[in-house]
Parts: C-alpha cells; structure tokens; sequence
C-alpha cells in the first residue's frame, strides 16, 4: 500500500450532476493527485476546505472513486455544513487532503463478484471496476432514490452488467430487498459480495449473507473526526463485541466479523 | 532559532506536545511527519486492564469545536508498554504516559507499573474526565482529593516527573493547581475538556450516547487561557497549556501567560500534520512577539 | 401555530426573549423588526447609580465566540424609567430589568425601585458578572450568597417575577439553582458568559482592558446546554436557557432540555434582525422536532 | 434620515484594484442597493457575507463609499479574517448588510471645505464629494502608503482640488504633518476641516485644529461588535469623559468633542 500524506491541492473541476437547471446536490469533484500512485478502491480520504477556519474543526471522510496520474475524483451528496461547503468550491480553490485511508475491498481475479450500491455508496465502484484485473467476473446492482443522472452510474454499467432499481417510495422496498436477495443467491457459491451504501442498506446485505453463507463484505459509514485510528470516535463492534475503529479497520469489513 | 525548552526534569526539542487522546499512540501519526520532531506525545489515557470505551455516538462537533464521550477506550497499560512503545521514538521525543484509574490505590499502582519503564518520560494525572460518570463530580473537581492522588503517584513514580492533568469544570481552578503542588506534583497541565451536551432535536436524544461530554477545540481557548493565567499566578510548579490551540500564535498566547510548554489536542484532526506544523510556524510567530527566545518571551505578558 | 408561553406569572408571545447586554434598550434594535413581536427583552443591566463601566478595549472576537467586559455601563435605573422604558411596548412585550449591584442591600434598594413600574414585567438577577472584578469570585459562585440575594430582591419586588442568573463558572451549578429556588426565585435563567481570556502576542498585552472577560457565543453553546439539562433535573421552578443560541433549532435544543423560554444574546450582532429570524423559523424548526406544540416538546428529551 | 434596514444583497462587482498582476489587497465592492433612498457621507455600514458561517460573530463596518439607485460601494482592505473572506467573495454572492449608520459628516454648502484622508480614509469622501451641493468650495489632501492606483483617488481628483502625499519611510511624516497644518491653516476662519483615517492621523489633525481653533470633524475608528449602539463595546470618551458608542454617536465626532 502507498505511504498516505496530507497535502494541500488544486481543484481541477467540479461539475454538478444532473440533467436540471438547478444545481443540484450531487457533485463530482476532481482534485489534483496528492502525490498517490496507487490505492485500493474502498479507500478513502478526508477533505476539508483550506479556508473552512475553524468553525468545523473535522474533515468528511469520502470513499475514493478514481485515480489517476493527475487527479482523483470524488462523489459528494450535499447533507450538511461540510458537504455544502465543499460544494462552494470553485477551479484553483485548495483542499487539503488526506489519504488514502482504511482498507479498501478485495478483488480476487476471476472470483465471480457481485456489487451491490446504495446511493452514493456507488461512488467507489468505479475505481473498483475501472482497476479490477477481469473485471468480467464484475456485475453491479444499483439501488437509488433520486435520478440515475446524479450518480456515477452510465460511466460504470459501459463496463460491467449493470443493473439498476429505483425507490420510488417506502413500499417500493420490499421488492428491492427481493430483488437483492435473489442477486445474492447467484454469487453463494464460490462468490463474493461487496456492499456499500446506507446502514439499512448494508443490514439487509449482511443479514441475508449471514443466513445463506455468502462470502460478503460491506463498507460501513460512521462519524468520523481524524480519519486515522487516533481518536476511537467512529468505532463499531466486532464479532465479539470489541471496539474497532471503522476508519483504520476498515471502513471495509467481512459480513462476519462487524456487528452493524 | 533555539526552541528547546526544559522543566519538570524533562528536556524538550521543542515546546509542542500532542495530547492525549487526539494523537492515538503516536503511530497513526507517522505517516504525516516525523515524531522525532515533536517536543513529546502524551499518549492516550491509559488504565490497568483494557477499557472498551463508551457506546456510541462518542464524538459530535460543535461550533468552533467537538464533544466527546470516549470513555478511555484503551487497550491496557500492559499492552501499551508491549506492543505500542517499543515502536514509538522515546529516545528522542518524550513519551508521556496519561493514567486514568478511578481510585487513589489504583492510580498508585498504575504510577507502579509506568515507573520502570525506560521510554516512558514523565507521567500525566488524569483526574479530570467528565466523560466517565454521567454528571459526576470527579477527583478532579476537589483539591483534597487531587492532592491525595498526586501523593499515590509521586510515591511510585520512581522520580518520573509527574504532571497533574486539570479540569477547568470547577469554580477555582487554581486551588486545585495548589492542591496538585502541595501534593509533590513537578507540573500541572491544563485544561482538559470543559463538561458540555449536544442535543438533537431530529431524534430528540442527546447527541452522545453518554449524554455528557467534554468540550475541545478553538471554542475554548479563551477559556483555557483564563484557567492558565489563574494557575501561573498561583503555583511556583511549571505550567503546560492546553485548550484549543491550533496554530504557532496560539501557543505562544499560553507561553505569554507563563506556560512552560503547550499540549495540541483537538487541532490534530483540522488535519493530520497540523501538530508539526504548528512547529514549523514558531519561529515565525515568535518574531511577530518581536522576539527569538521562549525563556524572553515565557510570562511576559503585560498587565495593566 | 401557537407559540405562548406562560411561566413565572409571565404570558409571553413567544419563548424568544432578548438577553441583557445585547440588545442595548430595545429601541436600537427598532427599525430591524418590530420589537412588538419579540417574547421579552430583556435590557441591559442596570445599577442603582449610573455607571461609566470598564475602560477600553472591552469586546474581542473569538472563535464562533466573543469575549466582553463591558463592565455594566448604564445610565442608572432612575434614567432608564424616564428615558427609555415609555419608548418601549411594553405593554405587548415583556420587559425585564436586569438587575447589577454589588451587595446585597443595594440589589433590595434597586428591587424597590424597579417593582412599582407597570412596564417592568419581571426582575432578573445579575448575581454572575465575572467582568467587573478581576479575578473575582462573585455572588454567584456561592449558594449561600445566591439565596441571600434572591431573598433581599424577592423582599422588596411586590410580586413581580424573580429571575435569578446564574453563572456557569462553578462546580456545580445545579446547588446554585437550588439555592435560587429556596431563596424564592419565580425563576431561573442560565448561563451568564464564562469567565476567560484573550491575548495579542504582538503586544504582549491582553485583548481586554480588564484582562478577564465572560465568553458567550455559539461556541460555549455546548456547556450551556449542560448547565441548563443539570440545573432542570434538579429544580421544580421554571429554567430560561440562554447560551450561543443563534437559530430556532439552537432554541428548541434548550426547550426540549426542559427550559420554559429562551434568551438570545451574541446572536444579536450576527445581523441585527436576527432575533426576529428565530421567530419567524421557530414553527418551521418544531416540524423538524415533529411536533406543533412547545409544550409537548418541553422537556421531551429521549434520555439513555 | 432614512429608514435603515438589514437585508441580504448580491455582489454586483468585485474589482481588485491597482495595476500589479498579483491580486492586491483593496476591494471595490459594489453591491445592489438593499433599499436606501438617501444616506449622508461619513455613514458605515456593517457587512458579512452569507456564508461566513458562525467562525466569526461580528460584521464589519466600513464606510459607505457612494450609493446610486442600483448598487452601492464600499473600499476594503484586506487586514484579517473578516476582511479576507470580503476579499474572496464573488459576483453573485449574498452579503448581509445592514445600515445606514452612524451619523456622517457635515455639509454645509459654500463653506470651504478640507477634506483630509488618511490611507482608506478617503472612501466616504467619495460620495461626499458626489453628493454635496456646492463641490466646488471642496478640497482634498490625501496621506498614503501604498501606490495611489490602489485607492478610489483618481476619481476623486477630477471632481475637486485634489493633492496626495506618500508616506515612503517614517522619515516623511513630519513633512507630511506640517504640511497638512499648512493647508489647515488656510481653513482656518469659517471653514470646516472633515477628517477620515487612521487614529495618529486623527489625533494630529485633532491636535492642531484645537490649538488654531479650527472648526473640524473627525471620523472614528473602533472594533464593532453590533454596529447600532447596542453592546456598548466600540465606546470612546467625550470632552467630559464619559464614555460614547462610536457606532451609534460617530463615528464623525467634532474635533472638540472626543478624547482620542
Ligand atoms: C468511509 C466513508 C466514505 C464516504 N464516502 C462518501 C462518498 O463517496 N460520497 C458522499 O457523498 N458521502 C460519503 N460519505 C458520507 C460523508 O462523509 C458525509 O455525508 C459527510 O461527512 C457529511 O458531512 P456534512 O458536514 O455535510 O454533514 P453534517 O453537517 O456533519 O451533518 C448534517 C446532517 O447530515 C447527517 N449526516 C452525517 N453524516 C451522514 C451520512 N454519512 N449520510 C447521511 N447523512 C449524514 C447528520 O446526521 C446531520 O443530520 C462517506 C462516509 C464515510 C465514513
Ligand atoms: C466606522 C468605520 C468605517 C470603516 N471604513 C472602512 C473602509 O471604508 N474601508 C476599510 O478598508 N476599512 C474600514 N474600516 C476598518 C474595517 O472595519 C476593519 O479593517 C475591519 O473590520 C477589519 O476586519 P478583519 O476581520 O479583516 O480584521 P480582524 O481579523 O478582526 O483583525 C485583524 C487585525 O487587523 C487589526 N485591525 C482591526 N481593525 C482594524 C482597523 N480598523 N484598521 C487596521 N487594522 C485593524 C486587528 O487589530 C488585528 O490585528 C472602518 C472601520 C470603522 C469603525
Ligand atoms: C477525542 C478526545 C479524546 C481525549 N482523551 C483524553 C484522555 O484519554 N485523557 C486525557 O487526559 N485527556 C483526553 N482528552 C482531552 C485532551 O487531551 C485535551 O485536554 C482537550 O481536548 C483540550 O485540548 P484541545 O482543545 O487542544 O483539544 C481527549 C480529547 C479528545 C478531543
Ligand atoms: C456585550 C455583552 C454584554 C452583556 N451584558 C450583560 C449584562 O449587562 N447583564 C447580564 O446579566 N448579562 C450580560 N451579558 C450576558 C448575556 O446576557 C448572556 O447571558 C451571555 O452572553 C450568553 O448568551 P449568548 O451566548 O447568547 O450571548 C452580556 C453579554 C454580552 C455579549
Ligand atoms: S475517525 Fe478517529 S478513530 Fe476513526
Ligand atoms: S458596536 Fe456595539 S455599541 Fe457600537
């Protein structure tokens, strides 16, 4: 793995996505490379804004989607004081960086594997599937409440099978959760699942692994404050019971081994 | 420019310090600068058998500074001294070990096992967690038990130059520095966190899990630097500055005031290289102070 | 929806008072909103004799805080009946005299004066200026002389509403409001500013005149929110929240902790209408809390 | 007077001023009119932008340079924290902005006017000169540091007597002072002397027209907090020292009239 860094970088773009005329809440934000030569999707790097001051003393953790020579790219959903204002950015603004952090997800070769997105959760799957080394044995179901539009979600189904399911309202879910389910069922044999999204999201994924015996693993979203395993504030529970920090143990763990 | 600085028995390459709890084991850190840079890590508290820490939520930020419950999450001064220091620069950088026990024998016993380690360079009291107790009053908030801890552990310290952590969740904070002095204390350090709560009105739950939490950050620097100004007036023991530093200025407003050295906490998650920074940057806020001595400008502060 | 508020033998519209200090007599404020529409105001303190206050530099700004030691300047109670409070609505909006004296037959004499005026709503009792003496343990950091006082003030204030301040810069602030109660308090209102202090390195000097000065702002509203949930787990009177509130969802945090009204302080220099703002948004924020009901809400808080 | 108000405007213009490549530190901000119909030059307002956040508490005053049916100007200099961010805003963007206040400087018409700035001191005298009914009993002497280009000066030179001394080195400031008592002098029966500067600039015009007995008008400086004479933070002393708020009794005070 690169010795990650902290450094003080460009915005090279930043585009609001969506077909609207209304920016909209979702951004795609490409920042010059801090100096990163390789990573391992489900990684990811905390940002904050060189001129924030001080008012939000935390960076936000956010999974990253691309890599290359120049730059890296990240999928920023508006939610909050952090992200809006990450938002307000603007080409040749700076962010400092740090990362790549936590573990990422694996990717054996030739394993067929099963992507299973969220939401913005989508958002590390495409450095996934852009650096898988056969990424034939990929396949992707995207689970979304807003347009396809505002998701990296075109750029990745050009690569691998890609499906996607929209919820349109609270009763759409049981049939999600089905449709998700039955997905599943096809990779129980020798396969693997990778899940990342919201925690309801993650909960079906690790419950019905846990009961068919999938090999899975899901990449968890907590509150984080340094980014780095320092400061026991984004913990979660093991199989037994014991804190681990999401940020240096995982944010990727095996479906088995966190309690969620 | 000379930035070394010496008191309690320790000597220091520079006046800056990580601590506790916002700098991990050092280790998480070593990828963003070099710990032989600092002046010394406080490491974060540690207790005679492993702690799991408080449920969670433990952290939320607040304006201009973060709450947090963590409970002393730690995995064992045991485990500490087996897998944590050997890997840690002491030779070259001052290793603080912070203690937290919940009774005076205890604290004794933990000074104990500390005391005899080499790589450990002095020992940080904590008696001031409010994050532990919800509501309590802990030693920290009366000096007659603040004294009676810092005479367990000066008793097992074996020399080790003992600093007594204090809380600023009181009505007269220097008392309680006179207290840790009268107790054999060789420095006093402050503030620790400031007892505060976050609330949601979404969920209508306290933010934290633990309901209490401990205020840090810039918001409470003015505070601290009242708290050290009161202490530095009151005790003849040297003074480490804490509370809500996070740039090379603000620490030398603490040395202004008479601190011996500072502590940087919650400004190690503005980002991960801000403690080295913060060194990188002295020299240059010194001669703002119109100055190129720590000894000059130490307690120089002009009062009316 | 209806947003009233009946406590302490007030009826106000609104549970968005203006806090002493920072909203100068009202007037001032007057072409930024109707002042008809606030709940109270609460007017700057107010001392027998007039006042000149504490020499300049008094306000400095920090981070998501300020700190001040204006040190009660006013042009004396007498002048405030005759000049001031006829201007003011005070038949649609609560006044509230915020009382400063410096014993406690001096705060019975100012009680006097205060409880025969028809446009004074209620009497609020500064026990916790930490400007005025340096250093200096005031009133409120004592039970004792706390209940002295409310008692002097209760005496002599012919049934008008008692409102006793407390300041957050004791151990345990919770004896305080007890003390309050049994002295007779209709009510009490927390938190006063924290004592603490600013430094300028370039001129070795501190930033305030009078070297102290009391931190308000959003950045202590965490340990307010504290002091506000300890002291109405404790007492039976109602609580007014005051402390870095800035929006109608910083009031609803205090309202779900139990506090019948709130004061808005620091908030006032953001923008001038900005007291008026948390009115208008208060029945947008009640729907993110899912309730159209302040009583309902009151107190409501999930605990652990 | 009119009715003052607060309101939320957009940044119509934002010009870095000064002829060097490198972003300079003075700022013409030009702002659509949040609703005054008249103000008297000397008035302030207090500015902040929109999204400065809770970081800092306090706006900032700064004189009203001129208004027109559209917009309104301001002068800034980048000193700080409050004034950087100003610095950073964009056209478009939203700044809270409230006033007319304070209370202007006198302008009696026929009356030989002096007009002395010091540094951005020359920024209300913009719309003095703009606004007053008979400019040509006007004159202006302006005492700066940096390169003229860098202050609204030219524009001021075309409409009345104008003069500029640079301040190169300390070693100039005697020169400058007599020469700014050598032109006071000249107002010295039935004239009126207006300054506007930084405080030692005051105080020697202050000295001076109380020694030759020159009626004079200065304009003061404090740290505000509110801005309206409410927190009792920006107080000065007059004759009898008793303390005054800059902001809501000034900040043009008569040179009798305040302690500096
Ligand atoms: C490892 C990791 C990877 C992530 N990757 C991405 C990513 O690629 N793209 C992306 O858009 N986001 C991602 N997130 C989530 C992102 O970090 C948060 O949305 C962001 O920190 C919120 O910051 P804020 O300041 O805007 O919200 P705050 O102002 O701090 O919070 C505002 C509101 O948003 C809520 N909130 C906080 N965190 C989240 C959250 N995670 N999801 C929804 N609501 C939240 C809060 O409870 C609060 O109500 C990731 C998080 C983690 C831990
Ligand atoms: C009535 C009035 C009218 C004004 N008109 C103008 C104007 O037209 N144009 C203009 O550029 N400025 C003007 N000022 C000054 C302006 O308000 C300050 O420069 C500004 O508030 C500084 O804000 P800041 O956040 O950048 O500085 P801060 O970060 O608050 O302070 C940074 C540093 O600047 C210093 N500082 C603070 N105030 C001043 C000051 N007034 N002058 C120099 N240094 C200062 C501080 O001591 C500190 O060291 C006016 C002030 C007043 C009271
Ligand atoms: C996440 C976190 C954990 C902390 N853990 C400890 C601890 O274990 N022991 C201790 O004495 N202080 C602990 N503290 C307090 C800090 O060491 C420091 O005293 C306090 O945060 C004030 O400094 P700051 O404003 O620079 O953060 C902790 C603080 C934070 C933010
Ligand atoms: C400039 C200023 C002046 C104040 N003057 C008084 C006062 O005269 N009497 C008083 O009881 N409190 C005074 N206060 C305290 C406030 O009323 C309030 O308790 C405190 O500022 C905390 O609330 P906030 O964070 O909303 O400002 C003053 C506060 C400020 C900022
Ligand atoms: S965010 Fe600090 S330990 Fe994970
Ligand atoms: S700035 Fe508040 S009184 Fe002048």
């Amino acid at each position: 793995m690169v010795e990650r860094n902290c450094r003080e970088v460009k915005v090279r773009e930043i585009r609001f996505l969506g077909t609207w005329d209304e920016p909209s809440d979702f951004v795609e934000l490409t920042l010059e490379n801090p100096g990163w030569e390789s990573y391992r999707p489900g990684q990811f790097a905390m940002l904050r804004a060189r001129h924030w001051g001080l008012e939000l003393p935390w960076g936000r953790p956010f999974s990253i989607s691309r890599v290359d020579a120049e730059s890296v790219t990240f999928f920023i959903q508006v939610v909050g004081r952090g992200t809006s204002r990450l938002a307000r950015l603007r080409t040749g603004d700076e962010v400092v960086v740090w990362g790549p952090l936590g573990n990422g997800f694996s990717a054996p070769p030739e394993t067929p594997t099963l992507l299973l997105a969220g939401g913005m959760g989508i958002a590390p799957f495409r450095g996934y599937v852009e650096r898988h080394r056969t990424p034939e044995s990929l396949r992707l179901v995207f689970a979304h409440r807003t347009g396809l539009d505002f998701y990296p979600y075109q750029s990745l189904a050009q690569l691998v099978h890609a499906e996607a399911i929209q919820e349109h309202t609270p009763e759409d879910l049981p049939g999600i959760i089905a449709r998700l389910e039955e997905v599943m069922d096809e990779y129980a044999e020798g396969g693997l699942v990778l899940a990342c999204g919201p925690t309801p999201f993650l909960h079906t994924v690790q419950t019905y692994a846990l009961k068919m015996d999938i090999r899975a693993e899901i990449s968890l979203e907590k509150t984080m404050a340094c980014g780095v395993g320092a400061c026991l504030g984004c913990v979660c529970k093991d199989a037994e019971g014991k804190h681990m920090q999401v940020c240096a143990r995982g944010p990727v763990f095996p479906a088995t081994g966190v309690q969620l | 420019m000379d930035l070394r600085v010496e008191f309690a028995g320790l000597v220091l390459k520079n006046p800056i310090i990580t601590a506790s709890g916002t700098f991990g084991f050092g280790l998480e850190f070593a990828s963003f600068g070099d710990l032989k840079r600092l002046g010394g890590i406080v490491v974060k508290g540690l207790s005679l058998t492993p702690r799991e820490g408080n449920p969670m939520p433990r952290v939320a930020e607040t304006p201009c500074g973060m709450l947090n419950a963590i409970g002393i999450q730690n995995p064992g001064v045991e485990a500490f001294l087996r897998d944590k220091l050997p890997l840690l620069p002491w030779r070259e950088t001052a290793i603080i070990a912070n203690m937290y026990a919940c009774s005076v024998p205890e604290f004794g016993d933990l000074a104990g096992v500390l005391a005899g380690e080499e790589g450990v360079a002095a020992l940080e009291v904590n008696v001031s967690c409010p994050n532990v107790t919800l509501g309590g009053a802990a030693f920290g908030q009366d000096p007659k038990q603040i004294r009676k801890v810092t005479e367990a552990v000066k008793k097992r310290a074996k020399g080790k130059p003992v600093i007594v952590k204090l809380s600023p969740n009181v009505t007269d904070i220097a008392s309680c520095a006179l207290a840790a002095q009268e107790g054999g204390a060789d420095a006093v350090s402050l503030i620790n966190t400031l007892l505060a709560m976050a609330v949601d009105i979404r969920t209508r739950k306290p933010t934290l899990a633990n309901v209490l939490g401990g205020l840090s950050g810039p918001a409470i620097k003015p505070v601290a630097l009242r708290c050290v100004h009161q202490v530095c007036r009151k005790v003849s023991i040297p003074v480490i500055g804490i509370g809500g530093i996070v740039s090379a200025e603000d620490a030398l407003e603490f040395i202004l005031l008479g601190a011996a050295a500072v502590q940087v906490g919650t400004a190690n998650f503005l980002r991960p290289d801000q403690s080295f920074r913060i060194i990188d940057d002295l020299p240059r806020a010194m001669l703002k102070a119109h100055s190129d001595s720590l000894d000059e400008l130490r307690g120089s502060l002009k009062l009316p």
